[in-house]
């Protein structure tokens, strides 16, 4: 398991091909995760971000190809298994349980870490191990005061924390996050990334998978950035070289912009 | 914090409350007439199924409409051990009830929880409805459209043919069926507040989700359905000795829609709801179907008025008022 | 041969009035995904309204022969009478909500409907005598069948070939197949639900109350008519595919021959064998043999 | 709850009363309604059970509607013993509200006597609730027994209908009076027990009088079936000589037209044993003459001789536009029989009799009624005559009825006692 890098692996892709009728929307996608990686998996519109985590969480069977997690093949395996193997998502999307408070939504989460599931008749509200796991997690993401608010009455930037919060409750050893800041203003999304890394540790996440589109955001806290375009992969390095990488830049972010970091950097150059 | 305390004192007013009114009932002999105390006996006959029921339909979100199928697998179960076996001793009719239930009820379930919503209702209304035909063309088992005859049980091993059929009804049978509901209703409340009932809300409310957080949504369906089946078989059992009969209509897919009635009128987002839904409903039948032979346009015209003035059915509109007065106060 | 023809003709009749309820009930779950449970009772009110008006008419010297106009334009005034009264003063309370609502919506309007029934025309059975024989009997290879069930199986299949026109040819046939796919996708064309959930739900309730004057004829009202036929029309649905109007035409045609093979083959097991092929088709292809396409 | 309702039905029986007082105060010289002496002074409480929906309805409603008009004649003339007649109606539904609402009615509002019950089901069900009840229940149709079992043989409050194959045995011996050379016969009859028992019995009988007769084929369409159509190309198929059902409800002329639509009774002949319950319902346009109609224990037409029946038909065509049917005639003999023990008990008592008294009295009683003269067994088994003949189109009606009528008595058709074994009764006659 361990790689040439002295690094093990977690997670890796290989040849992955999904298509739906006509459209390839992954077309021969590899690569491995490693321990104790942040990688960021950036692309424009359509390149097969959402795709690409739904086979990874073994939602979506890809057609050819295969996805191992620790040693295992997971292709098709469904989220629940996965989840108890060790795997988490969140969801680009708002996903959350309506009517639940912030504590009970955080609960089912360590419940089903717990394996106390089919506890049919021991007490929710009295088991300390499910109250504190639930609100250990709460206290990470700041929602310990907002605990017993409906999560249909939050608002919409704590609906994604506490739809991520879930995601870490259940201790997972890798978390996929599909745009964990989208719809949340900008002035916010440092913090949440703050948070995101630092609950990470504190519950001993090895990785993180995550999708993002704010470049700033992808650049300063990923270890690893994979450009996605058109189902292929047109880049896998660290976020300096990618920065640098005219053709990987443009792409994701679009000409104008793309125009406009390197156009100033050309002058700066000249 | 101050919400905190209010649901804290909620609930310190609820437990004395569910006590009395329990208690109340547990009287009712005591200063009603026979008939209405036998109205009650079918009350908590009924009152055991749509708790039951509840756990399916409230719970776990699955709309059955064949639930009265195992209602009369408990019925019948009462009637070939009374009738066919000689084996009278209620206790043990219970037993085989929920056996009986629940091996049935895992194999169907097995194949209804694959699908939601409106295609579960179809797919538990056909079995019901299987069922129905299979107790009508297996005569000479079932007894066909005449049904069976459901001779006086023994309870805890006595025998009490000795005592007039009313006074036993209305007595000693009385308090058996109570103390079954109140026993059968704490292991729901233990059940609903358990783990495991936490994971059905959270499937009720988003499946997905749920599935996500490592809840095998099936597998809980598939808990629930048996759980609701054992329910309702206990409750078919209780019912049939007060009947003396059972025949085949009471798996016809419009008794399944009355025990959705009784979740609907009462409220199925409460844990109480389907078991004043229940009473509110006998009383009400007794009363209406005395008045007018068009008993039936009546209780249409209440279900079409509750669907769509109160879906919250009565424990929702009592819910409101007493938030609305809370927050006047 | 005979038997054969025999059977195959009864099977045949009876799909054709099954059909028209089972379209009815697909129509409304395709574009309303409400399950019409009142289906059935609409078929009953078809039936005994059906015999009123004619029965009024044959009264007042109107040619026995052509008896058929008026019971065509009964069953139709009667559905676009009922129809929109019901949707716009029940349906259309419940859209939003769950669809367990809607059923039980529905549920309630069985009871209410029945009493009506009840109500108007008593408990005994209508019929109109014996005015379908003034069409005769046909003699088909050896084989007797009434004129007009042939009549029957004509004005269901002319039935079946509008819808398919009105489906694939009009503006509000394409609005159905839009928003049966996907509703939003209806008010994002900018099209005014309220009137096409009015339109179709009456649709709805006009191919049950035809269905029912059809075969009323033939026959005589009943007051369990209705209730009979909702859970025939329901094995309809769950074999040809919830709101697949191809799957209604299927599964009526399925169900009709089946049963008269059942009938003639092995009677016990009439009712049995059609529970257990809906319990098959659900565990199978629980989307029905053409769940996949749309309306 | 219960005494609203209670002052409820006094109301509305109050009006009628008021209303039958005025129509007899016209006529005759009033009675006086005055109860005689030893006889309580309030109303006596009759409940009564129709089926008012469903198959059962069209009986149900002919019931229901001959027991109010019998309370109004009834208590026009000062009702019984001077007390007045108050009717309580709970609908027949399940087996389970039919127990519910048979204990309402003993218990809450304490019924004397109740009547009705159509479905063979419920009558299992409330027949030993009456026993225990200690409540006089009096069936229309209701049979607690079979002719092949018997289920209660000792009542003392519960008074039951006639056998449900009597109808089955009658229709077999018509078959081989008037058809001798039928050689093949084909069943179509509901797939429950009535039907079942029906076409058993029927087979029984007509094989001891015709033993070369052979049962090609048997169809069961379930209770309530509402299209034959596909019945009847199976009894084409079937080819035989002769059709018998037992069809008795909203199903009759359904079946009838369809077969005489697809050209059945060419072929065939018929008969229908309990076909008479919707009699009015076979228009002479689609009921061809000839075949065997059963009209159970009544027969609308039967005499001119027996002014009962006239007065009565005549009454209930004038006020419902319907002709009467079987029902009726239960439904009057079961009150009529209660009357007059009450009556016979109280000439020899000088009070009011107990439930129990009144049905010690009703055992082995004769009393006019409708259709001739009736009465219970000392089983207390209903006995009454039967109605069957050939179908025929001489007569003013746009129905059928029937000419060559037979009388079947209880002796011909009846089991003697009801522990008796049927199939030995049957194979004990002379042929």
């Amino acid at each position: 398991m361990t790689n040439e890098e002295g690094k093990t692996a977690i997670l890796s892709a290989t040849d992955v091909r999904k298509w739906y009728g006509g459209f390839h929307a992954l077309d021969g996608v590899s690569f491995t995760i490693n321990e104790g990686e942040f990688v960021s998996i950036i692309g424009p519109n359509g390149a097969g971000k959402t795709t690409l985590i739904n086979v990874l969480t073994g939602l979506v069977a890809p057609n050819t190809g295969t996805v191992v997690f620790k040693g295992r093949d997971i292709s098709g395996i469904g989220p629940e298994k996965l989840s108890r193997m060790g795997m988490a998502r969140s969801f680009q999307l708002v996903n959350v349980f309506p009517n639940f408070s912030v504590l009970e939504f955080l609960m089912v989460a360590v419940v089903s870490r717990l394996g106390k599931g089919t506890r049919l008749f021991s007490s929710l509200l009295r088991d300390k191990q499910i109250t504190d796991g639930a609100m250990e997690v709460a206290h990470l993401f700041g929602l310990d005061a907002k605990k017993d608010m409906l999560a249909k009455n939050l608002p919409q930037g704590d609906k994604k924390m506490l739809d991520v919060a879930s995601a870490f409750a259940l201790h997972p050893e890798v978390i996929l996050l599909d745009e964990p800041t989208s719809g949340v203003s900008t002035s916010d999304k440092n913090k949440i990334m703050e948070t995101l890394v630092s609950a990470s540790k504190q519950i001993g996440i090895k990785s993180i998978l995550q999708v993002e589109h704010d470049m700033d955001l992808v650049f300063s806290y990923s270890d690893r950035v994979i450009a996605l375009q058109a189902g292929k992969i047109l880049a896998d390095s660290t976020p300096a070289l990618i920065e640098q990488d005219e053709e990987v830049v443009c792409t994701v972010m679009g000409k104008k912009e793309c125009f406009k970091i390197f156009s100033s950097l050309q002058n700066k150059e000249r | 914090m101050k919400n905190r305390q209010e649901i804290a004192r909620l609930k310190s007013l609820k437990l004395p409350l569910v006590i009395v009114i329990g208690l109340v009932l547990l009287c009712v002999p005591l200063f009603a007439g026979q008939f209405f105390s036998y109205l009650m006996l079918t009350f908590f006959a009924y009152a055991i199924t749509v708790i039951g029921f509840n756990l399916l339909f409230g719970y776990a979100g699955l709309l059955s409409f064949g639930h009265a199928l195992f209602m009369a697998v408990g019925a019948y179960t009462a009637a070939f051990l009374t009738s066919t076996f000689a084996l009278p001793y209620m206790e043990l009719i219970l037993v085989a009830a929920v056996i009986v239930s629940a091996i049935l009820a895992a194999l169907i379930g097995a194949l209804c929880v694959r699908y939601i919503k409106i295609y579960f209702a179809m797919l538990t209304l056909a079995f019901g409805m299987l069922f129905y035909t299979f107790l009508l063309k297996f005569y000479y088992l079932t007894g066909g459209d005449e049904g069976m005859r459901v001779l006086r049980p023994y309870l805890l091993g006595i025998d009490f043919s000795g005592t007039p059929k009313m006074q036993f009804l209305a007595g000693t049978y009385y308090i058996y069926a109570f103390v079954i509901l109140a026993i059968l209703t704490f292991v729901m409340w233990k059940i609903v507040s358990s783990p495991f009932g936490l994971c059905l809300k959270a499937i009720r409310d988003n499946p997905e989700k749920a599935e996500y957080l490592g809840v095998s949504v099936k597998k809980y369906r598939w808990y629930a359905f048996v759980i609701s089946a054992a329910y309702a078989a206990v409750g078919g059992a209780l019912l049939a000795p007060a009947v003396g009969q059972v025949d085949p209509g009471l798996t016809y897919w419009t008794q399944s829609g009355t025990l959705v009635f009784m979740s609907l009128l009462g409220g199925f987002d409460y844990f109480f709801g389907p078991l004043i839904g229940g009473i509110v409903y006998i009383l009400l039948q007794n009363s209406v179907m005395s008045l007018t032979s068009y008993w039936r346009f009546i209780f249409g015209a209440i279900l079409v008025f509750v669907v769509i003035v109160a879906p919250g059915g009565i424990a929702g509109v009592i819910g409101s008022l007493v938030k609305r007065r809370e927050r006047r106060d | 041969m005979e038997t054969i023809l025999n059977i195959l003709f009864s099977g045949v009749f009876h799909a054709s009035t099954l059909f028209l309820v089972a379209a009815g009930l697909q129509v409304v779950f395709g574009v309303q995904k409400v399950f019409n449970l009142a289906c059935g009772t609409f078929y009953g009110l078809g039936a005994y309204f059906g015999i009123t008006v004619v029965k009024c008419l044959v009264e007042h010297n109107f040619p026995k022969a052509l008896f058929i106009v008026p019971l065509i334009a009964a069953g139709l005034a009667l559905g676009l009478v009922v129809g929109p009264i019901i949707e716009r003063g029940l349906m259309k309370f419940v859209y939003d909500r769950d669809e367990t609502f809607q059923l039980l919506l529905t549920f309630g309007l069985v009871m209410m409907l029945e009493d009506v029934i009840k109500f108007i025309w008593g408990t005994s059975p209508q019929s109109m005598g014996g005015i379908d024989m003034v069409y005769g009997q046909l003699n088909v290879l050896g084989a007797t069948v009434p004129v007009y069930n042939l009549v029957v199986i004509l004005c269901s299949l002319i039935i079946a070939g509008l819808i398919s026109w009105l489906l694939m040819n009009t503006r509000f046939g394409r609005i159905i197949r839009a928003t049966a796919d996907k509703r939003e996708m209806g008010e994002a064309l900018g099209i005014n639900m309220k009137v096409v959930y009015l339109k179709v739900f009456t649709l709805g309730t006009v191919l049950g109350t035809l269905g029912g004057a059809l075969v009323v004829p033939a026959g005589a009202a009943v007051s369990e008519m209705g209730m009979d036929l909702i859970v025939l029309a329901f094995a309809v649905v769950v074999i040809g595919g919830l709101g697949s109007m191809k799957g209604a035409f299927v599964g009526a045609l399925i169900v009709g021959v089946l049963k008269s093979l059942a009938i003639s083959t092995y009677p016990e097991m009439e009712m049995l064998t059609i529970y257990i092929i809906v319990i098959a088709v659900l565990v199978i292809k629980p989307q029905g043999l053409f769940g996949g396409s749309r309306v | 709850m219960g005494k609203t309702r209670r002052e409820f039905v006094k109301l509305v029986g109050g009006a009628a009363v008021g209303a039958g007082m005025l129509l007899a105060g016209r006529g005759k010289a009033q009675a006086q309604a005055k109860p005689a002496k030893g006889v309580p002074s309030g109303p006596v409480r009759i409940g009564a059970m129709p089926g008012l929906s469903g198959v059962i309805a069209v009986p149900g409603t002919a019931a229901w509607r001959t027991t109010q008009m019998w309370a109004e004649e009834v208590n026009a003339a000062g009702g019984i013993l001077g007390r007045k007649v108050e009717l309580s109606m709970e609908e027949e539904t399940t087996a389970k509200d039919c127990v519910e609402r048979f204990r309402k009615l003993t218990l809450e509002t304490k019924c004397d006597v109740i009547v009705g019950l159509m479905s063979t089901g419920n009558g299992l069900a409330v027949g030993p609730l009456a026993e225990e009840l200690g409540q006089l229940w009096l069936a229309w149709d209701a049979t607690t027994q079979k002719g092949v079992v018997e289920t209660m043989p000792r009542t003392k409050f519960s008074f039951r209908s006639t056998d449900n194959e009597a109808e089955a045995i009658g229709g077999a011996i018509l078959t081989a009076k008037f058809f001798p050379n039928i050689k093949t016969v084909v069943g179509i009859n509901n797939d429950y027990s009535y039907g079942r028992d029906c076409w058993d019995a029927y087979q029984a009988v007509l094989k001891h009088f015709n033993p070369n007769v052979k049962f090609v084929d048997a169809l069961w369409p379930k209770l309530g079936e509402t299209d034959f159509t596909s019945h009847i190309a199976a009894l084409k198929k079937a080819n035989a000589d002769l059709i018998m059902t037992s069809f008795w409800s909203g199903d009759v002329p359904i079946l009838m037209k369809q077969a005489t639509a697809a050209g059945l009774f060419k072929r065939s002949k018929a008969c229908f044993t309990t076909g008479g319950g919707a009699h009015y319902t076979l228009k002479k346009e689609f009921t061809p003459e000839g075949i065997i109609l059963g009209y159970n224990s009544f027969y609308f037409k039967w005499t001119d001789t027996w002014p009962l029946l006239t007065k009565f038909v005549n009454a209930y065509y004038a006020k419902y536009k319907e002709y009467p049917v079987y029902e009726t005639d239960h439904a009057y003999f079961v009150l009529q029989a209660y009357k007059e023990a009450v009556e016979k008990c109280y000439s020899i008592l000088g009070r009011w009799p107990t439930k129990e008294e009144v049905g010690k009295v009703l055992s082995g009683i004769q009393v006019p009624s409708l259709s001739g003269f009736r009465g219970y067994r000392e089983d207390n088994l209903m006995s009454c005559n039967f109605f069957m003949g050939l179908t025929s189109h001489k007569n003013p009606y746009d129905f059928v009825t029937i000419n060559q009528m037979e009388v079947l008595t209880p002796v011909q058709i009846m089991k003697p006692f009801a522990g008796a074994k049927l199939y030995d009764w049957i194979k004990g006659w002379k042929s």
